[in-house]
Order: structure tokens, then sequence, then C-alpha cells
């Protein structure tokens, strides 16, 4: 989310970067294009980067628009600005462009400014993949709004898609949202393929796995699950093409098909997805607190462990987004204990984020507001998490707010908390400039008070029964939509100091050095602020000192 | 093979001390972890799997 | 600069195994569809029924207790059929064979296919239904007021669990799409009927 | 209306607030055991989240207070502690298997559908519920009964606003019921948070629950799983009755049946046949098809000056019998009597300017649904 142009003298070398001869011919071929071209042709990893934040933060906005559509109709009870066909639109869109336009894609931003200067690599292992598969974004999600604008209107059946409201009952434009997907799931799995590809094989001389960061090590993990979903993902949406254009049967019980069977595919790749947005959210506050803490990270081996292990047991869990659908008895008492079982590696990383804390020497800069925000509303989505993991209890809660109030407390202070601190955190490694510190700290506030004002009430609707998407609502939760709305427009509108902030930042402002934290220690620090645009072309030599032992 | 099975309980449960990961990371292979990892979980999968059957009763 | 081809080689290397892995996962999300079918047939999930005729097992029969079976049969939108059943509910012991008649009828002038989708609450129940004959899944076809009277019969496994005492085998008949319904349909587009 | 100078007024005395909503802050308790059951684990759960968030919130709020940079805080340097680590993994474990025993039993419990007193299938359509007393020839669809006025603003808001119905579903309390779930098009989800009771209704495939009410009342809820348009628009109400009470409904519901049935074979009057077609038109037709026949393109086309409609009275009546497969037109056939179709049919032929004059008799729409 950080428009800094990387400095255009592309040619002067960082201090670690020493003149050789492949270096050299790699550099007289790529004389810079101007203008557009220089953008739509880039293969150097921060500049990919870049344009992965610009466009996550543009569609951050496009998404966040949709959302208070949303709440402004349900400022209060009554039909009054959209009609519900419209509204279904929304919500569908702000789920999708939320979870595949915005935080997918910062955190492939974030890897590609991170993983390199992180792991001492001068750029990403395939760097014109890297430039398609950033490229491949803009298509997909154009083609995904510009449905909103077909005859019949864009998808309406909600982010999961349920077969066969989105089969069968679809409104017609529904072949392009299933190519865009398409589209943009390739652009994750060349993402991952470019990742894996990165760490496992351009790390500095020296740096072994284990010396890793853990965002280095969270986007590993993360990338092997992106590997091994997002093709389930192409998959069943290619069933849906399938009945849709082509006659098969697959969700259709009027052929021999199955609706439920959907629904298992859908979370089989769902599930993990949830946690794709999450673990790199890991990495950025393992790296942050420590640096604020002024303190190694408590239990860097269990930290890594867990989040494999994380990604492992995520695949147990899906069904638990189907308590209600009718399983038999003992696969719901499965999923209820897998599920149950899986709170414990979390929380292992919640207890080491805060025994970092413990006996440190804490400030509180920017990225740390954000990061310590993360570590406490996150648990609290957690805690929602415990709670829709008791199966009777689910009975309840299932489709209701309570679900979009937990959901929103481990995605929104959770992930996006995690990206906006990682911002602040790296903008003066981007751009060679401090974030203004009073304006940042505003816009913390800012965000805490609006997103708890938005999401906290939607517990209370949710116990109290409202069901999800719904366009109007029973007058008893009229109080806490209410107060939904005003948090939602206060949240949306404090996220444009976030944009002023990294504009002031990109413009001027405090100068950083190489080092610009006193507690950070791992190795893009070492290079100049702003980093050049080429850097580590020679390969630097890791000190065993600024590993984590 | 049997501090590779340890060190996959041990990431089950989410703890792991420095010396045990050194170690890990400098004598062991991961495709032994992985498959090891695997197989940890499948045992837990059947393990729970059991535990379900038996208290539907 | 051998460090750098060896570099080169890692990548090519590490790029194909995941892109192995991919294809394999892709693969994979289609095979889970007939292996979630093969799954609830054999653990009766989602009541899905076994579509193939069982052969009629000699046990003796359970006289100590009575199943409840109810039929129920519903019609679908798009297929001018009436199904019907000639007994709503009866009592049977596990291990006796029981046939009940079932009857279609094609309510309107033309020829038209349909087929009946059968399902079974409760789901655990499934597994033990067996059926010796039975429409399941075979598409009818019917001409214009046709009525086909077609027998199911089944038995109950003995090994039926003991909480069972009722179960309910619900048919849906759905239309086969084999032929234009009629011109009028034919040239009009679906945002135009009613 | 509501508007926020009210709200801001409630917030002031937080006594109004919590008078007026007293019991809309958490999950209802619920009127049947199950829902206790439920209620107790959530609140168990909830408790036991609390503890917890206070000890970690604690911890990390005095180690960010006492250990400030500001304040000349010495990091210390140690980075892990065994013990302390499976102290900490092996205690929830604890509380988790303590949570999952209590859990089990209740699940287990909700499971048991058998030895049912009665059995009603319930069926989703979009975007109404449909119920069905079997073995009791009782049959009927319950709408949405709150006026459009009223969600569009123009009319005071009931108490019950979009929580009432037509024709609620009627229970006896004390019995065991045994729901059978079912759809007739897409997925939705039948939930009744007093009862406890959310189950997904499936097409082409059955669900089961059941319930046991323990006191007599009103009890409402709504389709939990979005299915479509009008997803916020379908309600429901159950209202359950000491038994005695029950059998009465029951038998009069019964006896109505069969007045209706005698009806069929007399001739009816076109103002007849208006009159009952309004109302059948605007419970059943409306919510797509819209109140004055104008439809909402392109999903549901306009009935009024819809000329194939005008000109071909066989497809008309085929549409309504039949319904159109893969389309929110659902056959009718069976969900509605033959002086329902027949009055509808001759109500949508004569209203809004599609004055063709036509009276379709009951007897001949009984005729042709059951040839």
């Amino acid at each position: 989310m950080a428009p800094k142009l990387p400095p255009q003298h592309s040619l002067q070398h960082s201090s670690t970067a020493v003149a050789g001869g492949p270096s050299q011919e790699h550099h007289a071929h790529v004389a810079h294009p101007k203008g557009v071209m220089r953008w739509l042709l880039t293969t150097n990893h921060k500049e990919i980067g870049s344009l992965y934040l610009i466009f996550s933060l543009t569609m951050f906005f496009v998404g966040g628009i949709f959302a208070l559509v949303v709440r402004a109709e349900l400022f209060q009870p009554g039909l009054q600005l959209v009609e519900p066909e419209f509204f279904n639109q929304m919500t569908t869109m702000h789920g999708l462009i939320m979870v595949f336009a915005a935080v997918m894609p910062a955190f492939t931003g974030l890897a590609n400014w991170m993983i390199p200067l992180q792991i001492g690599a001068p750029d990403m292992a395939l760097p014109r993949l890297n430039n398609f598969s950033f490229w491949l974004l803009p298509i997909a999600f154009t083609l995904l709004l510009s449905t909103l604008l077909m005859p019949g209107g864009g998808p309406n059946f909600g982010w999961t898609f349920y077969a066969p409201l989105s089969t069968t009952y679809a409104p017609a434009s529904t072949t392009f949202f299933i190519l865009a997907l398409h589209i943009a799931g390739i652009s994750s799995i060349l993402g991952a393929i470019n990742i894996i590809a990165t760490i496992l094989n351009m790390r500095a001389p020296g740096m072994r796995m284990m010396d890793m960061p853990l965002f280095v090590w969270t986007w590993l993990i993360t990338a092997f699950l992106l590997i091994a979903v997002m093709p389930v993902l192409a998959g069943v949406i290619t069933m849906m093409l399938m009945d849709i254009n082509f006659g098969t049967s697959f969700f259709d019980a009027a052929g021999g098909g199955d609706p439920v069977l959907f629904q298992h595919l859908f979370w089989f790749f769902g599930h993990p997805e949830v946690y794709i947005m999450i673990l790199p959210a890991f990495g950025i506050v393992s790296a942050i607190i420590p640096t604020f803490a002024r303190k190694p990270l408590f239990g860097y081996a269990s930290m890594v462990y867990a989040t494999a292990a994380i990604a492992l047991l995520s695949f147990l869990v899906w069904a638990h987004h189907m308590f209600i659908v009718g399983l038999p008895l003992t696969a719901e008492l499965f999923f209820m204990y897998s599920t149950m079982l899986i709170a414990v590696p979390t929380g292992v990383k919640v207890f080491n984020w805060v025994t970092t804390l413990f006996r440190g020497s804490i400030s509180f800069e920017p990225p740390m507001l954000f990061a310590l925000a993360f570590v406490v509303l996150f648990t609290i989505g957690g805690f929602s998490g415990l709670m829709l993991a008791i199966a009777p209890a689910d009975f309840q809660y299932h489709d209701t707010y309570f679900v979009v109030a937990h959901f929103h407390y481990v995605l929104v202070p959770g992930a996006i908390f995690a990206i906006m601190a990682g911002v602040y955190y790296w903008l003066p490694k981007w751009t060679g400039h401090y974030p203004n510190e009073r304006l940042a700290q505003c816009h913390f506030w800012c965000s805490i008070i609006g997103v708890n004002l938005t999401f906290f009430p939607m517990h209370f609707a949710g116990l109290a029964g409202m069901p999800r998407r719904i366009p109007d609502y029973a007058l008893q939760f009229a109080d806490f939509n209410l107060l939904s709305s005003i948090g939602a427009f206060f949240f949306g509108a404090s996220q444009l100091l976030f944009v002023l902030v990294v504009v002031l930042c990109v413009r001027g402002g405090q100068k950083a050095p190489a080092k610009a934290w006193e507690g950070a220690v791992d190795l893009e620090w070492s290079v100049p602020s702003p980093a050049p645009l080429h850097t580590f072309e020679t390969p630097p030599v890791f000190h065993r000192a600024q590993s984590h032992d | 093979m049997w501090p590779v099975v340890k060190s996959v309980l041990a990431a089950l449960l989410g703890v792991q001390n420095d010396r045990q990961r050194q170690h890990d990371f400098s004598t062991g292979k991961p495709a032994v972890f992985i498959i090891v990892a695997v197989l940890v979980t499948l045992i837990f999968v059947l393990l729970l799997a059991g535990i379900a059957i038996f208290a539907a009763g | 600069m051998t460090e750098n081809g060896a570099q080169q080689a890692g990548v090519k290397r590490t790029v194909i195994r995941t892109v192995a892995v991919l294809i394999g996962m892709f693969a994979f999300a289609f095979a889970l569809v007939p292996l979630y079918d093969v799954f609830c047939r054999i653990t009766g999930l989602n009541g899905k029924v076994d579509t193939t005729a069982k052969a009629i097992i000699h046990e003796e029969i359970d006289q100590s207790r009575f199943i409840t079976v109810q039929f129920i049969t519903r019609g679908s939108a798009g297929l001018p059929w009436q199904m019907s059943v000639e007994a709503r509910q009866m009592r049977v012991h596990p291990g006796q064979t029981a046939e009940v008649d079932f009857t279609f009828t094609n309510n309107s002038q033309r020829e038209s296919w349909g087929r009946a989708v059968p399902s079974v609450s409760p789901s655990s129940a499934t597994t033990h239904l067996r059926k010796v004959s039975c429409f399941c899944f075979q598409e009818q076809q019917l001409q214009g007021d046709e009525r086909l009277t077609i027998p199911l019969i089944f038995q109950l496994a003995r090994d039926l669990p003991e909480d069972i005492h009722t179960i309910t085998l619900v048919y849906t008949l759905y239309p086969v799409q084999r032929v234009a319904l009629s011109p009028v349909n034919n040239n009009k587009s679906a945002g135009d009927s009613i | 209306m509501r508007l926020p100078w009210r709200w801001l007024l409630s917030v002031t005395s937080a006594a109004t607030l919590s008078q007026a909503h007293a019991s809309s802050w958490n999950m209802p308790v619920g009127v049947t055991d199950i829902s206790r059951d439920i209620f107790g684990l959530h609140m168990t759960i909830f408790w036991v989240c609390v503890v917890i968030g206070v000890i970690v919130f604690g911890v990390m709020f005095y180690s960010l207070f006492r250990y400030r940079h500001s304040k000349g805080a010495k990091a210390a340097q140690f980075h892990e502690h065994t013990s302390v680590e499976v102290l900490w993994t092996a205690i929830p474990i604890l509380i988790l298997v303590g949570m999952a025993v209590p859990a089990t039993a209740t699940l287990k419990n909700m499971y048991d559908t058998s030895e049912a007193d009665l059995d009603i299938m319930i069926t989703g359509q979009q975007w109404r519920w449909r119920y069905e007393y079997l073995g009791e020839d009782v049959a009927f669809t319950s709408n949405l009964s709150t006026s459009r006025e009223q969600i569009r603003g123009e009319a005071e808001r009931g108490e019950h606003y979009l929580l009432d119905v037509d024709e609620p579903l009627v229970l006896p309390i004390n019995r065991k019921v045994r729901f059978l779930m079912t759809s007739d098009d897409v997925i939705h989800s039948w939930w009744v948070p007093e009862l406890a009771v959310k189950q997904d209704t499936i097409p082409g495939f059955i669900n089961e629950n059941w319930v046991q009410i323990n006191e007599p009342g009103i009890y409402r809820g709504q389709c939990a799983e979005l299915c479509g348009v009008n997803h916020g628009f379908m309600p429901i109400v159950v209202h359950a009755m000491e038994e005695a009470d029950y059998e009465i409904w029951l038998a009069e519901r019964k006896e109505a049946a069969e007045q209706e049935a005698m009806g069929v074979d007399r001739e009816w009057a076109l103002e007849e046949l208006m009159a009952r077609g309004e109302t059948v038109y605007q419970s059943i037709c409306s919510s797509c098809h819209q109140s004055e026949g104008q439809g909402a393109m392109p999903a549901f086309p306009a009935l009024a000056g819809n000329e194939q409609l005008i000109d071909d009275l066989d497809w008309h009546l085929d549409r309504i019998i039949n319904g159109v497969s893969g389309a929110a037109m659902p056959a009718f056939r069976s969900t509605l009597n033959p002086v329902e179709i027949a009055s509808v049919v001759t109500y949508t032929r004569n209203a809004w300017g599609n004055d063709t004059g036509d009276v379709v008799q009951p007897a001949a729409v009984a005729e042709l649904i059951t040839q």
C-alpha cells in the first residue's frame, strides 16, 4: 500500500552491492523504459511490490465503498437507498474484492518488496513471471467489476457462491465472474510459485532455513497453502461453469448431483484460504513486536513449528462452516473436535507475543500500535471463533451477524491492521522517510474506534437473532445496526488519513537511516534507506548474529 | 526416527525449543519431516475419527 | 558463475515440483466428486441412496421390532407430472421384503422425460435400506396423458441400528431436458417466461 | 421513523435502552430443553473466553505499562522457556476437553429424532415456507405479511416488522415434533432462535430436526441462508399451543380444507374469483411480480400487459401449474388448490388492464391437475 516510486538512479549501487561481471551485463539489458511502459514491463521486485500495494489500496477503497453502501442501507430499518437485488451484489462484491483483490495482493506486495531484502536476494527468482502475475490482477478485477454493469447485474450470491443459487439460479454474468476468479487464481498461484522458488533457492550464503525471519517463514507456508488450494478453487468454479453452460450436474440434484458437495469443495479451499489471509500477518507482527520491545521474539522455534502445524490442520476443519447442512453426527463431532484443537497452536502464538512484551523495553511507534491492536483484537476474533467451534452453539450462531463480527475481527483488525503495521514499519525503508508520527497516531486511534464501533455491536445483533446478508431487518436490531453504520463510515473516512500519511511520506519527511528502528535486526535494515532499485546484487554475507538465536 | 516424530508432535502443539530446532534443521531432511508430518496427521485424523465414532455411540 | 548456475537449476527444480503439485491438486478437486459419492454411499452421508438394485438377502425376519417406513413424493417446477404412492407409510420388520407401488401420471398432452431422485432420512439408515427393484435415477418417458405404475421392492437390513424407528424415503421428480418442451418455449428466451 | 436524535436520547439514558431491549443483547434462552442446553454451553464458553482474555490481556497491558522504554526499562534477552510453553499448551487442551464433553452430549440429543409424535414437512421456496402436517391432510404456505408500505417507510412500522406471516406454523407443546426439511429451489435455512432449530433445506435432499416446546407462545425467526433477492423477507412464525387447543385448530383446518374442496365443483362468478384471486396474488405472487403486476426485470417478467399471457390461456395455466424449471417460478400444482389457481389466473387475466374477460372455473383447473 505504498506508492513509493523507487529512486530513478538505478545504476547507483548500494553499499553492499559490488560491481561484478554478471550484474553489469544484467544492467546493460535493462535500459529502463520511461513512463507507463516502465511500469508495464518492470521486472524489479520493488517496483512490482509497489504496484501490488497500490492496486491493493485502490481495491481496499473500492471494496470499502461497497461495504459503505451496505452499511448505509442498514443504517435504519426499511428499504431506503438500494433495492435488495443490488444490496446482494454489494455484499458479494465487497467480500470478493476484499478477499481476492485487497488482502491477498497486499500480502503479495509486501512479500515482493521484503522477501528478497530479508533473505539477501537481488530479486525474485522469476522476475518476468512476477510481472505477468501482477498484471493479471487488474484484468481479473476489471472483468469482475464490469459484471455489475451487465444485464441482470453482477454476482449476487455471496462471496461463498453456494450452488444452486450460483448455478441454476444465477445471473447471466456468472460466467464472467468465474473467468475473473480463474484469472485471479492463476495470478495467486504464479505469485506463490515465485515466492517458493525465491525462498528455497535465493537465500544469502550462510542463511539457513532456520535463520529466516518469520515473515519469510509464514509466507513460505502460505505459498504452499496457495499451491494446494487454489487449484481446488479452480476446480470447483470449473464445475460451476460446466453446470451452467454444458449441462453437467455436479451440484444439481435433478441430474444426480449434490449441492452439499459444492460446500465441501468450497470450504476445502475456503478454510485454508482463511489461513492464507492470516499467516503472513502473523509474520509481520512477529517482526514488529520484538523490534519495539527490543527483545528477541519469544519462542521463534515454536512459532515456525506452530505455523506449519496450523497449515496442515487447516485441511481438517473445513466442515465447521457446514454444521447446519445436515452432516451425520460423527462428522459433526469430528469437525468440532478438530476445530477446537486448532485453537491450541493459534493460542500459543498469542502467548508468545505477550511473553515477548514481558520484561521488554517497549516504545509505541505507529507500527507497534497497530501490531499491539492486532494482538488484542485478533484474539477477540479468536475467542468468538472458539465459541463458533462448539457445534451445538453454532446451530444458533451460524449465518448470523455473530459470524460476521467474528470474521471481521479476524480480518480487519487482524489481517488489515497487520498490513498497515507492516506498511508503517517498512515505509522508512521504501521511501527513506519516517511517516508523520502525529498523523499516523491519529489514523491509528480513529481506526481502533471505528473498527470496534462497527464490529462489536454485530456480536449483539447476531446473538439477538439477526441473520447475515439481509437488506432490511426487524426493529429490535435497529440500535446495533445504527452503531455499526456510524462506525463503518467513521472507519472508512479515517482510512483517508492513511493515504495522506503514505503520500506525505513518499514526498518527504524526517530522513530515515538504513536501520530505521533501534531494535530492528533483519537483513533489510542493512541496505540504505530508501532501498535502491537494485540491492544485494552481490550476495551479502549473512552473520549469524542477525539471526534469531 | 523418534526425534523426527518428537519434532512433529512438538509442531502440532506449537512448542519447540531452539536447540532442538537447530538440530532438526542441521541433521534432518525436509522430505522426512514432511512424510512423518503427513503420517502423524493421518494418525491424528484416525484417532479423532475414532473418538467421534465412539462418542456418537 | 557456477553458483548462479546452481541457483538457476534449483529454481527450475522448485518450479517443476510446485507445478506438479498444482496439477495434482487440480485433478484431486475433480477426483473428490466421485470420491465423495463413494464416501456418501458407504456411510449413507447426506441420505444419498445407492442407485443399483440389490439382491434380496435371505435372512431371518426380526419379528421383535417394527419400523415405520414413510414415503413422500414431490413434484418440481417444469414437469407436468404427478407422482403418487399407494401407501403413505407402512410398518415392516427388519429382514422382511416389502413392495409399494408408485404411480407417475403425465398431465399434459406432450410426451416428456422425468426422473425421480430419492433421499433417505435419517442418513444413518441409508445403507440399511436395500432396494431390490426400483426406478431411482432411471429416466422415465411418459406419452401425453400416460399413467405408469412401478413397484418399489425393498428390504430393511437386520442390522439396522436399534435407535431407528422411522425411515423416510422422499422422491423428488425432476424434468430431464431431452426435447424442446414446446415450439413456444423453443423460440423464447428464459427471461420471457413467467 | 427512527431518527438518530431519538437514538442519542436513548443512549444518554442507558436505562431506557436496556429496558426497551431487555433480552436482545444475548442469545435467547429459548423454550425447549435443547435451547436451554445450548444457552448454557454458550454462556460457559463465553466466560471461559472472558477469563482467558482477562489473564492474557492483563499480562499484556501490565507489560506495556511496566516496561516502557520511555521509563528507562531495560530489555531482558530470554526467548524461550520450554516448561512454560508446555504448560500453556496443556491448560487450553484440558479446558477444550472439558468443553467438548457437554457439547457432545447436547449434540447427540439434538440428533435423536426418533419416536416423534408428529411429523411436519418444511419446504423452503423462493421466498416462503410451506408446511405439511404429514398424515393429517393439512398443508399451507406461510408468507411475509408485513406490508410493502411499511418496508418503504410509507406507513408506521408494526411491532413485528418483517417477522409477521399470514399463516403461522401451529405446533402443540410438550410433544416431540419431527421436522423433515427440503427445498424446491435453492438452499434456505429454517431458523427460530427460541426453539434453537436451524437447519438448511436442500433441494433434492431431506434433512431432519426436531423440537419439543415447553411453553405456549409465539416464536419468530427468519431464513438464515442467502437464497436470492427476498432472502430478508421470508420470516417464520411458530404458534405453540396447549395440546387441546392444537387439536381444535387442526380440526378447524381440516374442515376448512373440506369446505374449499366442495367449492371446486360449483360455478364461480367473475367478481368472486377476482376478490379471491387478489388475496392469493398479493400473498403469493406479488413478492416477485410486484403488487401491480409490473414485474421486476430481468428475473421477474411483468404480468400486466404481457402479450403472451393475454393471448394464450393454456400457456398461462401451464406456467402456474407446472412452473418453470431452473427459475424462481415454482410449480403450484400441489401447493395451491384448484380454487386458488383458478381465482389467481382469472385475477391476473383481468386486472391491471389485462381485460381478457376470461373466467377460469376451479372445476376446469381441477381437471387439469388430476386428469
